[in-house]
């Protein structure tokens, strides 16, 4: 076992702008953080890695002043707390962008960026300087790499849109340590070629990160330093020489990850689900046509608002289409709600899992039943035995870490809320299961068991659509991969033409390199 | 909508209730012998005096040439009668407001109405009694003038109205208020009922609770209920106004006064029509009265 | 019966005792038969209530509709002569078509509860005036319905039917809302619709079914109001009764923003609201005072529980800190 | 103005058209005076009552408030022989405290608005009606305020001066609610309140502030509707008014849930109930229908615009799905 250290102390001379010790951190049945401690040097990234619900998250809400601790102490400049406010830890120049998105869709992307610290104009009445506003917005925006302008109503965004405007809130605030809670579990390449980019600026400009991250590889190419967390208490830290992707995930899961998934062998089967001339809301004029076959893993990439979500919202029925039809096992769908398509074994994991996925406030056996009540029901009664055998078998097989079944959903952590959605529809048989950005905060020991259980559904004869944005996933996971931009699909490459660069091509709107042939569909 | 063609009249209550109904049919016969004017009976949609006063503004704006008026509260809306009183010709019925402009006043006296209500208490039960009231305002000016004039009436007998409970003119209150005070003054001996309504509620609970006919019973107004009660003899007697003479006569006058004849204006610009005792023995004949007056 | 329920009761106990001795004519059968058939006439009320309320909804116009189908339903059998059981199921039809045109501009049309039953409250209670022109419908004298006034205002062994009639309601619904799929959904639209869609639940369907009941049972209600006041003047009847419905259901620990409630709770509220009116008369407390009472003690009833809560909360966290000396220890 | 907006002046504008084209009486300057002066006591009510909707709360107790305050204003300044603008300012600072405390209970200790302010309903209605022991206040015969009448009920080149006071009103509520940072803050607050605290801003204090506005507000509108009734009686003062100020502001495009609204959209709100009531009285319908038509309006209002902005999108999408028939070519 390692040795772990009193207090992960770094190798700088400065004195450490911040520092933690001994805080600990518990809820009922839990204890998420305990006895931790660790200082943050100016100018130092950390990246902060651990599993689902290892803590990593209320370790940051109580940098944020969101938690209290029960107990420990927190230094700032050298002034001892033992918890911080919100605006305490504001005026101590700690930015936060939190795992789950907090924007107000009734606002513009201007107010959001400036909430609670926007520039006044002269006089007594505290106006809104909205001119100063506007342009300071701008610039932050172009900063991150965003395509929309400051006065956008929020409500207009996709998710990793709305991502991008949460970071440029972050560097908005004049501060000394910028938190980020996992930026970019829904940003595609680019966009986080940009924040990294972007981490590497606020370093040089002497601002402190850290930086959390299920996707290790993006902490070994900007962390100086590495806290591994497991079950609350830091489990490793690792010095900037010692960054390694395998020696992160020993620490994390205490035991090395065998490796990545295999490869399917097998051919896939019928058409299980196609759809013929697709038009969406946002994008009426370009339908979309798609097959996916029983027992393939279909990826499904491109750039932000490229248009994959609204097209598995059309396919599970949750929106209109303006026209086009859906076929499963070649019978025409008659497709007018998500009822309809759960009724006909098309599941859909979708994007937003506060919103849509879970129902917080649920306990998990519930959550898992719901879609499936008539099953777990005798002549219209609930039969609660039966809902807590099948969530009792999703959380031992899918690993979700709670105390029961019965655990409020709302309080476990962002990943195991995730294992919650797909447990509802694994439990249920899927023909069909589409799903968007299914990995999104998941850790890597459970991204590979979805990604294992994705391909023993496929064996299975589960068609699979898997909307991703993370390359990696895309490239390694998938059977065949159709690519969208602008809302068109723009190619479906093959397993032979699968790499990186043909994906992005693609997702820009360029012709691929092919290997032997025209790609399809164009 | 041809309102304009002839010169209307107006009838403004002040609140939605069978007591009107009597009026409406007054309205009805004035208007049979009044041809050249065009008349007709407002309710407000509350009881209240903001809205009674926005209706009589909105009526002078739709060019009425006279109103008569309930209003909800007279003392207090002195003003607003007034200004009233300077655009049309404004008669006061129901409650008076003598310091307003009025040209005349033409109903009856809540006061004397209650010293009748003594009167039958008295007549009723000589050995004396302990009497609760019911009503549905204890605020509004006709309650407490009943009840007054009932006081004055019972007073130096051995008859005691000890306590009026309110309802807000919620009848499922109205009802369960005399069952409740059944249950906490097993004593009381006689029961009132001030407004129209509060008489066959107390009619029904004491017939759930099989009392009546143990229990005097004194009704205001005429409820079929009540009369039916009179007659059957489980209700002592009540007393009623006459709203169909106040509008019939009323709006006759009115149509008068506006052609230029005021010889029916007395000096005192009082126009009383007294209240009545309904007893057992009047009660045929004030119903089949009744039935002609809603008939024409 | 959850925490919150008990503390209700508990309350509704002290509350009684305290009234018995001051008066205790307060525990006579006849006063807890009077008071328990407004029990049963506003329970019916209120657990119609919660239904929508528990959806995240409101319906604000039970008032006026307990006005309009009461003047339909002595129109109909005092004056058109109608048999009593054709009139009771046309009532009880016209409410629930009532219930399906708000659930229908609610799910379907997407308007906001609020407002859908505010304009109901509006239209109903004119229309119930313009029906009787302003007057009031009754029977007339000695015009009598034994099965239909043994059923609605009679009593078995003391007990009022109506209260007998709640009970049975209550048993139904506590089963349709507390064991049943369809109570599930209930609780799961009230948290959140939009996940509740995305698990393939016909929201629609279900949010109407919930207003369709309420309407059926605010028409069951307003029959039995209709043949306990015995005459209804439409432009009181009912008024504010909507209110009563929903204090009840917030009393008994529903949240106005859905997914929170149970059948036991709406109906200890409506005992305790019902209670404080009795108390008022048989204290001899001024009837004005009526409206503070009742204002006042479902503020500290709210209060109370939600500071005891916060309290339990409180000690539970310090205790479970307390339960693991050992990292204490390992504190310095 | 939102495009919402225009659509509610059309409204106004269509049906004022209608009503002065069947009778013209409806344009006399004597009647939009009248007509404009209740648009200014409404009016200030139901700006109040916004302030509160965009947190996401709600406001019953105005009608209660409005009974309350006008009894003690009158009582002050009739009974007691206070001065008038001691007992103005007095009246306001109540109407702010009771603001303050609707506020605390809310944002510190997380009650229901629904509940605390029903509650404020009950009490405030049951206070007025013990102050008055049930009775009337109001002015004796021949006690005259002029200054304070003026100001009131008075009219300056015709207009009334209540109306002016709403303008006034409307335009330094327009620049809070619109241009300053506390408008910024209720809109983030009435979106996502836990967010907005996370976003540093003192929610609590915002939250108590917009009860306290609407408080003060309410005060004002007492004042104005005492000295317009010049007498009140507690039991029925103020029904219902309320529910008019949540019409209205709901009418012109408020979100119950919070978050959403403007100012002009809630006078444009009470204009169009105004007008309504007043046509009712005008084309002589029955005044049974009054509530009726109120409703139906506001319904068939809130129906359209929902509607319209439907059929507008379907619109937009099928002129820009024509508009590429090049991609729609290639389909086969
Ligand atoms: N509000 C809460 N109530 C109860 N338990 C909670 C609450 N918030 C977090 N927890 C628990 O605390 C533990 C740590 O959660 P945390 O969110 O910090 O994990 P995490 O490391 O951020 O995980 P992830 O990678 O999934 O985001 C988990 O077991 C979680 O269930
Ligand atoms: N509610 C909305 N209203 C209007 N436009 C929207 C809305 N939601 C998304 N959009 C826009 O629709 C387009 C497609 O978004 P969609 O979410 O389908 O993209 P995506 O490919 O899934 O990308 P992402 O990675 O951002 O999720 C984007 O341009 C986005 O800005
Ligand atoms: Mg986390
Ligand atoms: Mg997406």
């Amino acid at each position: 076992m390692l040795n772990v250290p009193e207090t992960s102390s770094f190798a700088g001379v400065e004195a450490p702008f911040l520092s933690l010790s001994g805080v600990r951190k518990s809820y009922p049945g839990v204890v998420a953080l305990d006895n931790f401690s660790m200082e943050v040097a100016p100018g130092e990234v950390i990246g902060l890695v651990g599993e689902n619900g290892a803590g990593k998250s209320t370790l940051m809400k109580i940098l944020g002043g969101v938690v209290k601790p029960d107990r420990g102490t927190i230094t700032v400049d050298g002034i001892e707390h033992d918890q911080l406010s919100v605006e305490g830890s504001m005026n101590a120049g700690i930015a936060f962008v939190h795992q789950e998105l907090n924007l107000f869709d009734n606002l513009d992307v201007a107010a959001n960026v400036f909430l609670g610290r926007e520039p006044l104009r002269a006089g007594p009445l505290k106006l809104v300087d909205r001119a100063k506003l506007r342009e300071m917005v701008g610039s932050l925006l172009k900063r991150v790499g965003a395509n929309f302008s400051a006065d956008t109503p929020v409500s207009k965004l996709s998710l990793a849109q709305q991502q991008m405007v949460e970071i440029a809130k972050a560097l908005s605030i004049n501060s000394r340590l910028v938190i980020l809670d996992e930026p970019t579990s829904s940003l595609p390449l680019p966009e986080t070629e940009k924040l990294l980019a972007v981490i590497k600026g606020l370093k040089a400009d002497g601002i402190s990160v850290i930086f959390i991250s299920h996707r290790l590889h993006e902490i070994e190419r900007v962390a100086d330093r590495v806290l591994v967390l497991r079950d609350g208490i830091l489990a490793g830290v690792l010095p900037k020489s010692a960054i390694d992707h395998d020696e992160m995930v020993r620490l994390m899961i205490g035991r090395a990850l065998k490796a990545r998934t295999a490869v399917s062998m097998q051919t896939p089967g019928a058409v299980a689900l196609s759809a013929q001339d697709i038009r969406t809301t946002t994008y009426p004029h370009h339908p979309v046509s798609l097959e996916i076959r029983r027992g393939e893993i279909l990826g499904l990439a491109g750039l932000v608002g490229s248009g994959r979500t609204e097209l598995a919202r059309v396919l599970f029925g949750i929106d209109a289409r303006l026209g086009g039809e859906v076929y499963t096992d070649g019978k025409k769908l008659g497709l007018h709600s998500a009822a309809d398509a759960v009724a006909n074994g098309i599941f859909l994991v979708p994007e937003d899992r506060k919103l849509e996925g879970i129902l917080l406030d649920f306990p998990i056996a519930q959550n898992i039943s719901l879609p499936d009540m008539p099953a777990h029901s005798k002549r219209y009664l609930v039969s609660v035995r039966s809902e807590n055998k099948t969530a009792e078998k999703q959380r031992s097989s899918l690993g979700i870490r709670a105390p029961s079944v019965a655990t409020r959903t709302g309080s476990l952590s962002g990943g195991n809320q995730q294992k919650v959605v797909l447990a509802k529809w694994l439990a249920m048989n899927p023909k069909i299961i589409i799903m968007d950005e299914p990995t999104r905060g998941i850790d890597i020991g459970a991204k590979a068991e979805i990604y294992n259980l994705m391909r023993v559904l496929a064996e299975a004869g589960v068609a699979v659509l898997m909307i991703s944005s993370d390359m990696e996933e895309v490239i390694g996971v998938s059977d065949r991969v159709a690519v969208m931009h602008e809302g068109q699909i723009s190619g479906i490459l093959d397993k032979d033409d699968l790499s990186q660069e043909n994906v992005m091509l693609l997702a820009v709107g360029k012709k691929p390199r092919l290997a032997k042939r025209e790609p399809e569909g164009r | 909508a041809n309102a304009a063609d002839k010169p209307t009249l107006a009838f403004v209550v002040n609140g939605a209730s069978d007591f009107w109904k009597a009026a409406e049919a007054g309205v009805k016969k004035a208007q049979a012998e009044l041809p050249d004017y065009s008349l007709e009976l407002k309710y407000p949609e509350q009881s209240s005096v903001a809205i009674q006063q926005r209706l009589m503004d909105d009526l002078v704006t739709a060019g009425v040439k006279g109103i008569m008026v309930s209003a909800v509260d007279p003392k207090t809306s002195t003003d607003g009668l007034n200004k009233i009183a300077s655009q049309t010709a404004l008669f006061t019925t129901d409650s008076d407001a003598p310091q307003t402009n009025r040209v005349a006043y033409i109903g009856s006296s809540n006061v004397d109405a209650g010293k009748q209500a003594a009167e039958i208490a008295k007549k009723a039960m000589p050995n004396g009694g302990k009497c609760i009231g019911f009503v549905g305002l204890l605020g509004a000016d006709n309650a407490k003038e009943r009840i007054q004039g009932m006081k004055d009436g019972l007073a130096g007998t051995k008859i005691e109205l000890v306590d009026v409970r309110g309802d807000d003119i919620d009848q499922t209150r109205a009802k369960k208020n005399v069952e409740d005070a059944l249950v906490a003054s097993p004593d009381v001996t006689c029961m009132v009922g001030f407004y129209s309504y509060n008489t066959p509620r107390i009619y029904e609970a004491l017939r759930d609770a099989g009392k009546l006919g143990q229990i005097t019973v004194v009704g205001f107004d005429d409820d079929p209920i009540t009369l039916g009660g009179v007659k059957e003899g489980t209700v002592a007697a009540t007393v009623v106004q006459q709203p169909f003479e106040w509008a019939y006569r009323g709006m006759k006058l009115m149509a008068a006064y506006l052609g230029g004849d005021k010889s029916g204006i007395p000096d005192n610009k009082l126009i009383i029509i007294p209240t009545v005792i309904i007893g057992k023995d009047d009660v045929d004949k004030y119903a089949a009265n009744l039935k002609a007056m809603a008939g024409n | 019966m959850s925490k919150k329920d008990i503390g209700l009761l508990l309350l509704i106990l002290v509350v009684g005792a305290v009234v018995a001795a001051i008066n205790p004519r307060f525990l006579l059968p006849i006063n807890l038969a009077n008071t328990s058939n407004l029990i049963g006439l506003f329970g019916i009320l209120s657990i119609g209530q919660a239904f929508v309320i528990i959806t995240g909804g409101i319906e604000l116009s039970v008032g006026s509709s307990i006005a309009l189908l009461g003047v339909l339903f002595i129109d109909f059998i005092a004056t058109r002569g109608m048999d009593w059981p054709v009139a009771f199921i046309l009532i009880l039809i016209l409410g629930g078509l009532i219930g399906l045109a708000h659930g229908w501009l609610i799910a379907r049309l997407k308007l906001q509860p609020f407002v859908v039953t505010l304009c109901g409250l509006l239209i109903y209670r004119g229309v119930a005036r313009f029906y009787t022109a302003d007057g009031t419908a009754g029977f007339a004298f000695g015009q009598n319905f034994p099965t239909l006034e043994f059923l609605t205002a009679g009593r078995t062994y003391g007990v009022p039917n109506s209260f007998i009639a709640l009970i049975v309601i209550m048993a139904i619904m506590w089963v349709v809302l507390h064991r049943s799929v369809f109570g599930r959904y209930l609780y799961a639209i009230g948290k959140n619709e939009e996940a509740a869609r995305f698990s393939g639940i016909r929201t629609g369907r279900i949010i109407m079914a919930a207003y369709v009941i309420c309407g059926v049972l605010t028409a069951l209600a307003a029959i039995y109001f209709a043949m306990y006041t015995r005459s209804i003047s439409p432009a009181s009847h009912g008024n504010f009764y909507e209110l009563y419905a929903i204090a009840a259901a917030v009393l008994g620990g529903f949240s106005l923003r859905g997914g929170e409630g149970s059948i036991v709770g709406v109906i200890l509220g409506t005992i305790l609201l019902q209670e404080l009116q009795n108390l008022v008369n048989l204290l001899g407390i001024p009837s004005s005072l009526n409206f503070s009472v009742m204002g006042g003690v479902i503020l500290i009833g709210v209060l109370v529980d939600q500071q005891w809560g916060a309290f339990r909360t409180r000690r539970r966290l310090v205790r479970a800190a307390r339960a693991e000396p050992s990292t204490e220890g390992q504190r310095n």
